[in-house]
């Protein structure tokens, strides 16, 4: 089982700050296909990826991560701090 | 404490004045302060962040800005929550020996910060809210510190 | 009051806190603090300047970095006399709608106040006095704001 | 008459931070010539004008300067403000 998590229009869009995942797939890109089916919500925020970033428990990661061990998987738009 | 993040408010000067007091052995003090601006009807500004990967990352930076920059000593505040036009949102402080250490190396933090912190920024005013979009000049400004151009 | 220029010590937080409150305006405040370094058994700093002209200097680099960087506000505050180690020297603060203004402004004023206002500093240590040499490196930098380079 | 001004080490070498000098020195080159004679401390103080700075009236000026006119004249090291 992998926690997702959703920040900032991804979280509105997802409609959901987290949520727990039970998921077999082996790469970030992969669960994302698996989270796009969820709903119509999900399907919208994951509908251009070049505007979405994600971290792997934690981490900053590309789309190409493996996740065999991963707990955590957020996804976010560019940040924004400072 | 180096990193400090969370929705209280803060008092520039109270940290300056605190910062600069405990770095006797340094020439050189800077701080950047970046406020809520209040131009273009903006009232409030919300900004989420990401607990626990927050806090990691800066650490992450202050270290790679102590190192590469031989500060005496480096600050980073962060607030996150409801701010009201006009109040500060972060500051970065750093000590050096000399003055273009602690230029370069606030000018470092804040380049990572903006980018690479987990933090989003949406603009509260009259006509509604928006998130603030990434500026593709701020990519670039960090890609100034890539280790083949250092 | 923008350029102060006197005996007086001054406390960098209090200036600092006065300066953010008063440029609601500008998203970006950047401060630079000279300290009297307190290393290689340094006593205290004996600074003359050049009654007149130095306020006349600074008061027209003040003018320079405003129209330049397109400062909100700025203000710059630099002691003479005696001053024991530890003790802030000098102080520059700039505001600006944008952090890369801020921080350029601050660098620009510390570059010229460094080699165009007319100060001189006296080390005072255990082993006697000794005059503060320029450094080339000084000049070097003041060069990266050559009308041709910018 | 001009006043000449001197600060920090030439100062010190010429023995004054300020006289009245009755002169016609057409530039701060020829000033400088003139004050040399003064006494050793002067002659110290101008020994090597590549460590010397020169104000004319409060603003920057080159050996080459006119003294036409000008009041104030003031002699110093390179400035090490800030």
């Amino acid at each position: 089982m992998i926690h997702v998590l959703y920040f900032a229009w991804l979280r509105e869009r997802a409609g959901t700050s987290r949520e727990s995942v039970e998921t077999r797939a082996p790469t970030v890109s992969a669960l994302v296909e698996e989270l796009r089916a969820r709903s119509e919500g999900h399907a919208l925020a994951f509908s251009d990826l070049r505007a979405v970033r994600v971290a792997v428990d934690q981490k900053l990661a590309s789309f190409e991560a493996p996740l065999d061990g991963a707990r955590e998987v957020a996804f976010f738009p560019p940040m924004t701090g400072g | 404490m180096e990193v400090r993040v969370g929705p209280e408010a803060f008092d520039p000067g109270a940290e300056l004045s605190a910062f600069v007091a405990g770095v006797a052995g340094a020439g050189a003090v800077v701080s950047f302060t970046g406020v809520v601006r209040g131009d273009g009807g903006l009232e409030a500004m919300e900004i989420e962040h990401y607990p626990g990967m927050t806090e990691a990352a800066i650490a992450g930076m202050v270290d790679q800005a102590r190192h590469r920059f031989g500060l005496v000593a480096v600050r980073v505040l962060h607030r996150h929550g409801r701010l009201a036009a006009g109040e500060p949102i972060m500051m970065v402080l750093t000590a050096a020996p000399h003055r273009r250490a602690a230029f370069d190396a606030a000018d470092f933090l804040m380049d990572y910060l903006k980018s690479r912190a987990p933090f989003w920024k949406k603009e509260l005013g009259p006509g509604g809210s928006a998130w603030v979009a990434a500026k593709d000049e701020d990519e670039e400004s960090l890609d100034r510190w890539a280790p083949d151009r250092a």
